[in-house]
């Protein structure tokens, strides 16, 4: 549904009970929301269509601190991917609940937001998830895991699973809304930190986050990312998330949502045929302003074409399959 | 709701322009013509265009970042719009060498251009350029013209066989052109050619300038504490509309805070930020 | 220099000092040689241009038996990249010693050949590696440790660092050639692998091998692939294999042979500016049956371009910068 | 070395053929003409293409692999050649969509055709086929008709909307068709056309076929056993070369072997391999 066709603001989010998706916390018109640092906190796509067609918006990450993220260059191109490394550049908590969230609330008043969150320390994760889930449009939870954890010596907490789970709980035990967290591709074993997660009591996970990757300028003889290396997005890196989804969907009964590399309805619905229960969108937003609205209007007749009579039923058939190991 | 929040009409997405024209107008620059679908307003100097290449697999395989061009100018019915580029990387090489008929993905034009009012209707102009931050400066002259200013430029080149738009230009105002080799023009970059007689007498009562960075702190340290001094900046884009935060430049007014080129830019003005 | 300007025969490879390198082992040429499993044994490609032109060729992984490989569909495509699953379908060590190999040396007698060796068990593995190491041709073994190990129940050797060893080091005893260990890039940290292998006596690395990734049938609502999952390769696994070669020359001495997603003369002096010695060339050979050759040609002006005297420096220049960690 | 180590002279690499004419010629399915830089010999009828589409980043981007196309035609110079895709993916998508005059990367012709000598002067071949395994089979009986065999054709299609070329193959020689809805010819598959008193009547020398599995593990059991029968075969490839192990078929003779569709094929006798 086009912003074009859905002018009437009464009843802006008129359900499809086939691309409706019930999860945790978020009751989602339908399974597509653009991916967090891909969307800022929507202003600026506003300007090119009526958000409130999305399922859902997964914010920018808020830290405790305004933050200036890293020096540019901050993004590099690579073949159907990008680098980046912004460096969570944000206002902060306090301009994210005195600006952001009430801007959203104000004009898309139905569309349900998941805040993404990050920090340094687990205090400042959990001061994080205490506060901005209590901003009453934020419906759930991101945790952001691939953050450099100083305690542990600058390893992140989402490569190891004693870590995640520690920080999972500790922010479960605060939060106001369903936690989801976002798992890191760049480990040998996704399934692991996924049950170690859930153990820990998330409500569900996100992935896949970027892998890390380099570009160098030939020039100047050095990376092209200022920060040096920077994380992969993009349509490249849409065969390991299928892959990752897979493997954690089998591994654990939480829902997933799963992120990477999505840039079209095919590749959405092939996402939620691997397992996930519903599809957020990043760098294809670069590609086209457009993405997300142009994936929503073709699930339906791609859902035509290929026999899926809903997503739900999709999500039914999928995990009947992906039995989690006992 | 067909309006945005912002209560201007929804922008428009990607379009596909038709490359009606593609001319090489100096060693590895190319101009070339695209054609709207409709007549549209003409857009604003200094605005850009971000250009969706389709590069070969043998050439490096699939951008999915957009080129920011900037807009060089415009037909009267405001259809057909020239860019100037470089072939730098696979990406430009792949979209000079489209074939002619074929379409080219196109965003825009985005950005905040070129405040025009800066310069009062009999005033002087004075626009700074290298290489291809060249190409925005043409249609500004052109613009700043049809207002009834009087338009210097200074632009500066690596060699000869690099310089482009000179006569274009000189139908419009003076001309001072730099060679790094000296080849055409005087020998060194625009900061000598402020001590050519054309320039000592030329009082401008604007300075506009597009290039690369050390031209740009010269022009700001030059101009930018005497005179309305406005500055295009460069700098590598994800999203070209403010989204992503990738090409950010430090607010001079504010520590805490960066403007984004592609949305508060990429014309500045030169005390608005640190270079 | 491509086949075309080259028609002598009795000087097929002059050396041209700007290009050489030299590794344990391997005195090449140039830096480029098409990686393994992407040439299969040289024959389909010597129908294309001479294969004397690259700097060697790492050739189809041989195993003890003869393989049949994985059942079709055994590729697919993904943006900028491929998942294959051949499942190492080769006709066995005997087979290699008696005919593929003298093959080469029969028509390409200067080329100095790498082999890589797979197996299942580590007895394979030496017995392979022990073998083919005493063909007259085979400069070089290429030890591809991606395969899964049955004696520690179906985990790959390349993902546990003690694993990954133990093999090379019983490789290393029985080879009469130097031996270079081909990394997984499956891995939460490649560095570690790649200091238990040198430790354990390896020569040189090769790295990155496949990562697993998934594409699926819509219509057929399972992977695409037979066997499930493949591995990802080709343009878009690029600036994930630079990552890797920078954080693993930073971390040993070894020389590294650098691989994935090399598909131009700029990604292989990207590559050997990363860190690597040499540069492998796999998924490009499918877009362009000329890849190499291509690659080769562009080398001289692309180092002219960006003042690069000859590889060597460029080698000495990155190594000053790469400092091993103590 | 000029010449490689099998004694034919080198193969040629990607060309980029010009594309100077696109058709729609049944719902979904195209003919392209794809016009060479000069005069060649003509492609032995069974032998393909393998394409390199141009996929833009908002379907899905960049394609590193070929897409294998039959040869459907070629002109008498043998410079232009016909192929006939039906749109399934991004790739036939993009390759369908080229603006005409523009280049289309092509690695080949590859493989190994049809064996014309399998019929006799004046003897009868039958082509069986079905879909987008029809397009092979028209170069196919124009050489067979130049050679003086008499031909018919069994294509099977799904419906009347996705009938191609009847028109062309009934100049050739007698034409069945049918269709899975019975819209066109006769409902069924083409062993259903077996029955027809004019298949009835036509006792081949030798069968050519090209289609899918069902249709080709038909032909492989009504006629392999009794008469020379050859199969076009497909799977999903990489290089196209016989490199990579992709595009393997069991060998019927050697359970120990399987043959490189690519490279042994992609015609093989039905004796030959396991379906
Ligand atoms: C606002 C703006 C206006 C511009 N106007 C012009 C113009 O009118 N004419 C012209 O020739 N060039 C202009 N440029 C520079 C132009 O964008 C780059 O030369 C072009 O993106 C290079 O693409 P490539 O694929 O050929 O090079 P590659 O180096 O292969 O590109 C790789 C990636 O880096 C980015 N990139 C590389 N160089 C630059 C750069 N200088 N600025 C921004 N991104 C870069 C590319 O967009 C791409 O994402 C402008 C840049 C900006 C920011
Ligand atoms: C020897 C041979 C001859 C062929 N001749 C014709 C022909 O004359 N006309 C025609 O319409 N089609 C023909 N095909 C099938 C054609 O190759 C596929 O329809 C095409 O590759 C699909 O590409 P896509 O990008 O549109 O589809 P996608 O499904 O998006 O393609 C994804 C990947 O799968 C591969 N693929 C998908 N379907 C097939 C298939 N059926 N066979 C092989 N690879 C496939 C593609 O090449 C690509 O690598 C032939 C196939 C082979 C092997
Ligand atoms: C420019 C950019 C900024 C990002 N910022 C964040 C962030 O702040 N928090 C986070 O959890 N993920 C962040 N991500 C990761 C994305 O949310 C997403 O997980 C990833 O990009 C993969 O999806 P994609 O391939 O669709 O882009 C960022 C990605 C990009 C490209
Ligand atoms: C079809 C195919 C088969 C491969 N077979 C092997 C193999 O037998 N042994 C091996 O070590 N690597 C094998 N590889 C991995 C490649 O050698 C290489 O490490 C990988 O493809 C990354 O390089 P690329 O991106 O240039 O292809 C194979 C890759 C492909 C695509
Ligand atoms: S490019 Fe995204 S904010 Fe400017
Ligand atoms: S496609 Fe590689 S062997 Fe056939």
């Amino acid at each position: 549904m086009s912003a074009a066709e859905n002018p009437s603001s009464e009843n802006p989010r008129p359900t499809n009970p086939r691309l409706a998706v019930s999860l945790p916390g978020l009751e989602l018109a339908n399974p597509i929301m653009p991916a967090s640092g891909c969307f800022g906190f929507g202003a600026e796509y506003a300007e090119y269509y009526d958000l409130s067609v999305l399922g859902s918006i997964m914010i920018k990450a808020a830290t405790l601190e305004p933050r200036r993220g890293n020096p540019v260059v901050r993004v590099a191109e690579t073949p159907s991917g990008m680098l980046n490394a912004i460096g969570l550049q944000n206002p902060g908590l306090d301009a994210v609940m005195a600006q952001k969230l009430p801007w959203l609330a104000e004009h898309f008043p139905d569309l349900p937001i998941i805040a993404n969150v990050a920090g340094t320390l687990t205090e400042d994760y959990v001061e994080v998830s205490r506060v901005i889930s209590t901003a009453p449009n934020v419906a759930a939870l991101e945790i952001n895991i691939s953050c450099p954890n100083v305690k542990h010596g600058g390893i992140t907490f989402g490569t190891r699973p004693e870590v995640a789970a520690d920080l999972t709980s500790a922010i479960v035990a605060v939060s106001q809304v369903p936690v989801y967290v976002k798992l890191s591709p760049n480990v040998t074993d996704i399934a692991e930190i996924a049950r170690a997660v859930a153990g820990a009591g998330a409500d569900g996970l996100t992935l896949i986050n970027t892998l890390t990757g380099m570009r160098l300028d030939l020039r100047r003889r050095r990376p092209i990312i200022a920060n040096g290396t920077g994380g992969l997005s993009g349509p490249a890196v849409l065969p390991i998330a299928l892959r990752m989804v897979d493997a954690v969907t089998r591994a654990v009964d939480i829902p997933v949502i799963g992120m990477g590399g999505v840039s079209t309805a095919r590749d959405a619905i092939e996402m939620m045929m691997a397992g996930a229960s519903a599809v957020a969108v990043g760098t294809a937003n670069f590609t086209d302003p457009l993405a997300c609205p142009r994936i929503i209007d073709g699930l339906e007749p791609l859902m035509d074409q290929v026999g899926i009579p809903s997503l739900e039923q999709l999500r039914a058939e999928v995990r009947s399959d992906h039995r989690p190991a006992a | 709701m067909t309006v945005p929040t912002s209560g201007r009409p929804l922008r428009p997405g990607p379009q596909q322009l038709e490359l009606v024209a593609s001319t090489e107008i100096a060693r590895g620059v190319f101009s070339l013509v695209l054609r709207r679908s409709e007549p549209e307003q003409a857009p604003a100097p200094g605005t850009f265009l971000d250009l969706l290449p389709q590069i070969p697999a043998v050439a490096g395989g699939a951008a999915v970042l957009r080129r920011p061009i900037s807009i060089a100018d415009c037909s009267a019915d405001g259809r057909d719009l020239t860019v100037i580029l470089r072939v730098v990387g696979a990406g430009t090489a792949a979209l000079v060498g489209q074939t002619i008929g074929s379409p080219v993905d196109a965003l825009g034009p985005l950005g905040h251009g070129f405040d025009l009012d800066a310069v009062e209707v009999g005033g002087r102009a004075l626009l700074v350029g290298g290489g291809v931050g060249v190409p925005p400066l043409y249609l500004l002259a052109r613009r700043l013209v049809d207002r009834g200013v009087s338009v210097q430029m200074r632009l500066g080149f690596r060699d000869a066989s690099d310089v482009f738009y000179a006569e274009e230009f000189a139908r419009l105002g003076e001309v001072l052109i730099s060679t790094d080799d000296g080849s055409a023009g005087v020998g060194g970059t625009v900061a000598d050619l402020a001590s050519q007689p054309g320039a000592r007498a030329f009082v401008p009562d604007g300075v506009f300038a597009c290039g690369p960075l050390p031209m740009l702190r010269y022009v700001q340290a030059a101009f930018g504490a005497q005179v309305r001094t406005q500055l295009s900046l460069e700098e590598r884009m994800a999203c070209g509309v403010g989204a992503c935060y990738a090409c950010v430049v430090p607010d001079a007014g504010d520590p805490d805070h960066q403007h984004r080129i592609c949305w508060d830019g990429p014309v500045f003005d030169a005390q608005e930020v640190v270079l």
